[in-house]
């Protein structure tokens, strides 16, 4: 099935002077990591919000085309049915705690309480989550006393434990550090291969580069740039709307540009490894 | 039952107003500790609950004030005593919101005179048949020198408490009114109240068809 | 730690929850109903004797509860911030006929002390049964207990939330006091300047705690906060055992006995 | 005027110790990146730098006056301090009033307050939002608008607590103008981040941290040569460094312009 089909959707927040999105067409399939990218108040977050049904059930405005989420259109949907539906895991680590509960291990549970899972079969799911995410060392901490990065696990943990289908996340490391990002992007891996589709806003190109199967490109509003993730990262218009590429992308077009172009465009530092020692081989081979 | 009319009751006021209360209590006790660390001499503790009840509603502004109460009464139980002045505090404020006064400074300085009238005078209303006007805290020893210089308990309480509630209460309007004027449109926007603040009903205000059909 | 530190923690949640006190373990209601009946035993009485003897037992019972040091020195604060100023105001200032202690134009009177002791031990019997109560309860428990007698979790949200509030408030007020500091405000001196500096802490601290509600909504909600369903509980509270019981009927017949014994004037 | 840290120590009242025996020197006009792991001692260094906390052994001198002789108020009119949150600084209902607050706090003439608002204004780009509320802005320019409030002053010294953060292309380019500007006016800039591009893009000067200690203060490219100090203050060489050393093209580069000289 489709996860999300965007016909012709723009939208204008409530005494906002400017859309916010604008003749949006977009698909996106179920079971894949899409990640979005543009420069800020593109409408990365705006696209977020709509695909979780945050916008409009939450945030007012001006809502216009067709937006159709697993089948059914968005206005359809009850908005507590939505929200189990789909996961959603933001930026700020510190406004994701609930700060109702004594332990992490509690913090994980809550919301498996609202949906009214039964004791031991929550018990079990937060177990499990507790392993997949490796926060065995702080379960029984205080989650209102936890480092961002932790918090931040948290957070993701406590979707997880949901299990919902779809899982919508927005910038979700741009409060961390380096080791932490690369963490949850491996987080955000594993919960890919285990059937979830994902749609993920961020800024660290490079990493979206190693882990997206599509990249959605977003420039004042509108989508610009839509495919698989080689595709759009490896296009020459790929830099033209502010995303800076991957490090080994810019390296890989100074050299063509250098006049000793690459056989491929690399766009995750493995193949800028091998395309390289190919050309050092072959050019020590030559000597 | 008491679940569903609370969910109902916080329904009508919006998604966010559940989410305002809290703030609003801990906006109630760390004015007082910011006061406190700044070494300033007033006691600023009822921020919170006249900044929900302006932005918020009457209702959600009383709860701030009821529960802020029923928090200070765990260390100090006779304060619990008092608890309806915050809820009328929280109340009027929300009637005030509700007609524009925290709109402009000058209104918002006027409602000094009711707020202080309720501190002041149901406070020392409250000190007389509660405590038989010998009631704990900073007026208390205002209130014994007066008698001891022949003034009437009665008259004494009033005559202590109405001045030091228009010395507190004074900051504590301006601060609501500054901090209206700070608070972002896209949060306005979903509070109860905030069009009052907003000026002009917005057309793309309404809510979402949907919505409206499918709550229960 | 290890997996099976995990699920001995797990494990530990599927036990009924015991904090390893017989009192401390007595069901959040049972408790609010004896201690609330202590509370009319001293009430009723017209002495200060019976209000002196319930404070002294509610000290017994913190002590019990293993939470005695801690209540003794709150309770004392409390004696001497309101207690002591309850007694001497109505010492000094009552009227009576059996001067004492002539003050120039005050005195302190027989009366005066006796309505002293009497107002300020009675104040004092609800000071220090409140006080018991949430030394020996804590709030979640509290909150549970409601929830399972139809409270609905958001009010149980709202109250505990706003403990976290206050806590989450302060910590960012000395941030942000720290910030304009480096900006420049200047928060010491006297007092107009740290006036000053008042708006600039305070500001900051209120409105991002404003704008995160819309962040907070969205994240609970994505927690399923707004299921209509049945919630259920990971934390196993126990159900009201048959002490309990007893002790809310035993309570109930005691403050029952001391409304009438004090209507009919026997202590 | 430099700042000095001689054998700076700071220890919590808790004591628990965050930082021991540091010497640092930041001279005028200079740019220095302070890097490291979350605890190592950053953000502890660079708050003793404007009075945020004093030392519990050694001094710091700024302009050659001890900093506990002074307020931090009076410190930071020398070193500012631009808080990695926006919001923890901001308060104003619109831009304009937030630049122009602390001017108008030291009642500055009218000439001077101008002259230096403008001046903020432009290095930080944020000249079409002045009249707008800052927490109606979109946080990387919230970003700016605090860093503007700081520049107003006359401060020669600037500390930016992770710059980079949530930044876009656009967002980085009118930050390494502002440096390169602040640079020409003789105004020093110290940096805390993780973001070891940035770096290498804008910093010659960089110093390691880790365990509390300062482990290397020298040259970018001796600090990246050193698989043990990178090690131990757990950073990361960038991309391109990294490819070069693994396929054995160099020890020393460091920017994708010195990996595409050494690719045949």
């Amino acid at each position: 099935m489709v996860l999300a089909a965007l016909t012709g959707v723009g939208f204008t927040y409530a005494y906002a002077e400017q859309p916010a999105l604008v003749g949006i067409d977009l698909q996106l399939e179920e079971g894949r990591l899409h990640g979005v990218v543009g420069l800020n108040s593109s409408g990365k977050t705006t696209l977020c919000s709509l695909i979780r049904g945050v916008i409009p059930h939450f945030h007012h405005g001006d809502l216009t085309g067709e937006v159709v989420i697993l089948g059914r259109p968005l206005l359809d949907w009850d908005p507590a049915e939505l929200s189990r539906t789909i996961g959603c895991v933001f930026d700020n680590p510190f406004t994701q705690i609930s700060g109702i509960r004594e332990t992490v291990f509690e913090e994980i549970a809550i919301g498996l309480e609202n949906l009214g899972v039964p004791r031991d079969e929550m018990i079990e799911r937060v177990e499990s989550v507790v392993e997949q995410l490796g926060i065995e060392a702080i379960v029984e901490k205080n989650p209102n006393e936890l480092s961002g990065g932790q918090r931040q696990k948290v957070a993701f943990a406590s979707i997880i434990a949901m299990d919902a289908p779809v899982v919508v996340i927005d910038e979700p490391t741009s409060q961390l550090d380096p080791e932490a990002s690369e963490a949850v992007f491996e987080i955000i891996e594993g919960l890919k291969h285990r059937g979830k589709s994902i749609v993920l806003a961020e800024h660290k190109i490079d990493l979206l580069a190693q882990y997206a199967d599509t990249i959605t490109v977003m420039n004042e509003g509108t989508v610009v740039m839509h495919g698989p993730t080689r595709d759009v990262v490896g296009s020459d218009e790929f830099g033209a709307y502010g995303v800076v590429p991957p490090e080994v992308t810019e390296l890989g077009r100074r050299l063509a540009a250098a006049g000793k172009p690459l056989d491929r465009l690399p766009i995750k530092r493995a193949e800028a490894f091998d395309e390289i020692s190919v050309r050092i081989g072959r050019s020590t081979h030559a000597h | 039952m008491a679940s569903s009319r609370f969910a109902t009751f916080m329904r009508g006021y919006g998604r966010l107003t559940i989410f305002m209360i809290p703030i609003g209590i801990a906006i109630n006790f760390v004015g007082g500790q910011i006061a406190l660390l700044l070494k300033l001499p007033v006691y600023l503790d009822s921020i919170g609950t006249i900044l929900v009840g302006a932005t918020c509603g009457g209702l959600p502004g009383a709860l701030v004030g009821l529960i802020s109460n029923g928090i200070n009464s765990i260390t100090s139980p006779p304060t619990f005593a008092f608890a309806i002045l915050n809820v009328a505090f929280g109340l009027l404020a929300g009637y005030f919101g509700r007609i524009g006064v925290f709109r402009t400074w000058w209104k918002t300085l006027l409602s000094v005179l009711p707020f202080a009238f309720i501190g002041g005078f149901c406070g020392a209303l409250i000190t007389i048949w509660v405590f038989d006007g010998l009631a704990v805290g900073g007026g208390a020893i205002v209130v014994g020198a007066l008698t001891a210089m022949g003034m009437d308990l009665n008259t004494a309480n009033f005559a202590a408490q109405l001045p030091m509630d228009v010395l507190d209460k004074v900051p504590t309007v301006l601060i609501v009114y500054a901090i209206i004027k700070g608070i972002p449109k896209r949060l306005l926007v979903k509070l109860p109240l905030g069009r009052v603040y907003l000026g002009q009903p917005n057309p793309r205000a309404k809510k979402p068809v949907a919505t409206t059909a499918t709550q229960p | 730690m290890t997996n099976n530190a995990v699920a001995a923690v797990a494990d530990r949640y599927r036990q009924p929850m015991t904090l390893g006190n017989a009192v401390l373990d007595i069901h959040p209601i049972a408790m609010v109903a004896g201690i609330t009946a202590l509370i009319v035993v001293g009430l009723a009485s017209a002495g200060w004797i019976v209000p002196l003897a319930v404070s002294a037992l509610f000290v017994g019972i913190a002590y019990l509860a293993g939470r005695g040091p801690s209540y003794l020195v709150t309770i004392l604060k409390l004696w001497i911030a309101v207690g002591l100023i309850l007694f001497a105001l109505r010492a000094l200032l009552v009227k009576g006929e059996t001067v004492l202690v002539p003050l120039g134009p005050i005195a302190i009177t027989r009366e005066g002390i006796e309505n002293g002791l009497r107002f300020t031990t009675a104040v004092m019997v609800i000071c220090g049964g409140v006080t018991l109560f949430f030394a020996i309860v804590s709030m979640r428990r509290l909150m549970l207990a409601l929830e399972r007698i139809g409270v609905s979790p958001r009010v149980s949200y709202v109250i505990l939330a706003s403990f976290q509030a206050i806590t989450d408030l302060g910590a960012t007020a000395r941030v942000v006091l720290d910030a304009q500091k480096a900006r420049g405000i200047e928060t010491e001196g006297n007092v107009f300047v740290r006036a000053r500096a008042f708006f600039p802490v305070l500001a900051p601290v209120f409105l991002t705690a404003m704008t995160a509600t819309e962040e907070r909504a969205i994240a609970l909600d994505a927690r399923a906060f707004n299921n209509p369903g049945r919630h259920t509980s990971l934390l196993n509270l126990k159900p009201l055992t048959a002490v309990d019981t007893v002790l809310v009927v035993l309570s109930l017949v005691v403050a029952a006995a001391a409304v009438t014994g004090g209507i009919l004037g026997w202590f | 005027m430099p700042i000095e840290l001689n054998g700076v120590g700071f220890t919590y009242p808790d004591g628990s110790r965050a930082i021991g025996g540091v010497d640092l020197r930041v001279d005028d006009g200079e740019r220095l990146a302070i890097v490291g792991q979350n605890g190592a001692g950053k953000t502890t260094t660079v708050k003793l730098m404007n009075r945020l906390l004093l030392p519990t052994e050694g001094e710091v001198l700024v302009n050659g006056a001890s900093t506990a002789k002074r307020t931090t108020a009076q410190v930071a009119r020398d070193v500012g301090y631009v808080f990695q949150n926006p919001d923890d600084q901001l308060f104003a209902a619109d831009v304009r009033s937030e630049i122009e607050y602390l001017p108008k706090y030291l009642k500055w003439p009218d000439e001077k307050r101008e002259e230096r608002c403008a001046r903020a204004i432009e290095l930080t780009g944020i000249g079409d939002h002045l009249d707008t509320n800052p927490k109606d802005l979109p946080s990387a320019i919230r970003k700016f608008v605090a860093i503007a409030a700081i520049l107003v002053s006359e401060c020669r010294y600037v500390i930016l607590d992770e710059p980079t953060a949530g930044l876009d292309s656009r967002g980085l380019a009118l930050l390494h103008g502002m440096l390169d500007r602040l640079g020409d006016e003789g105004v020093a800039v110290i940096t805390i981040t993780h973001d070891m591009r940035f770096v290498i893009d804008a910093f010659r000067r960089v110093v390691a941290m880790a365990d509390g200690a300062v482990i290397a203060d020298g040259d970018r490219r001796d600090v990246f040569l050193d698989d043990d100090i990178l090690r131990r203050s757990r950073i990361r060489r960038p991309d391109a460094a990294q490819l070069a050393r693994d396929l054995n093209l160099s020890r020393r580069a460091l920017t994708v312009d010195d990996v595409v000289e050494l690719v045949p």
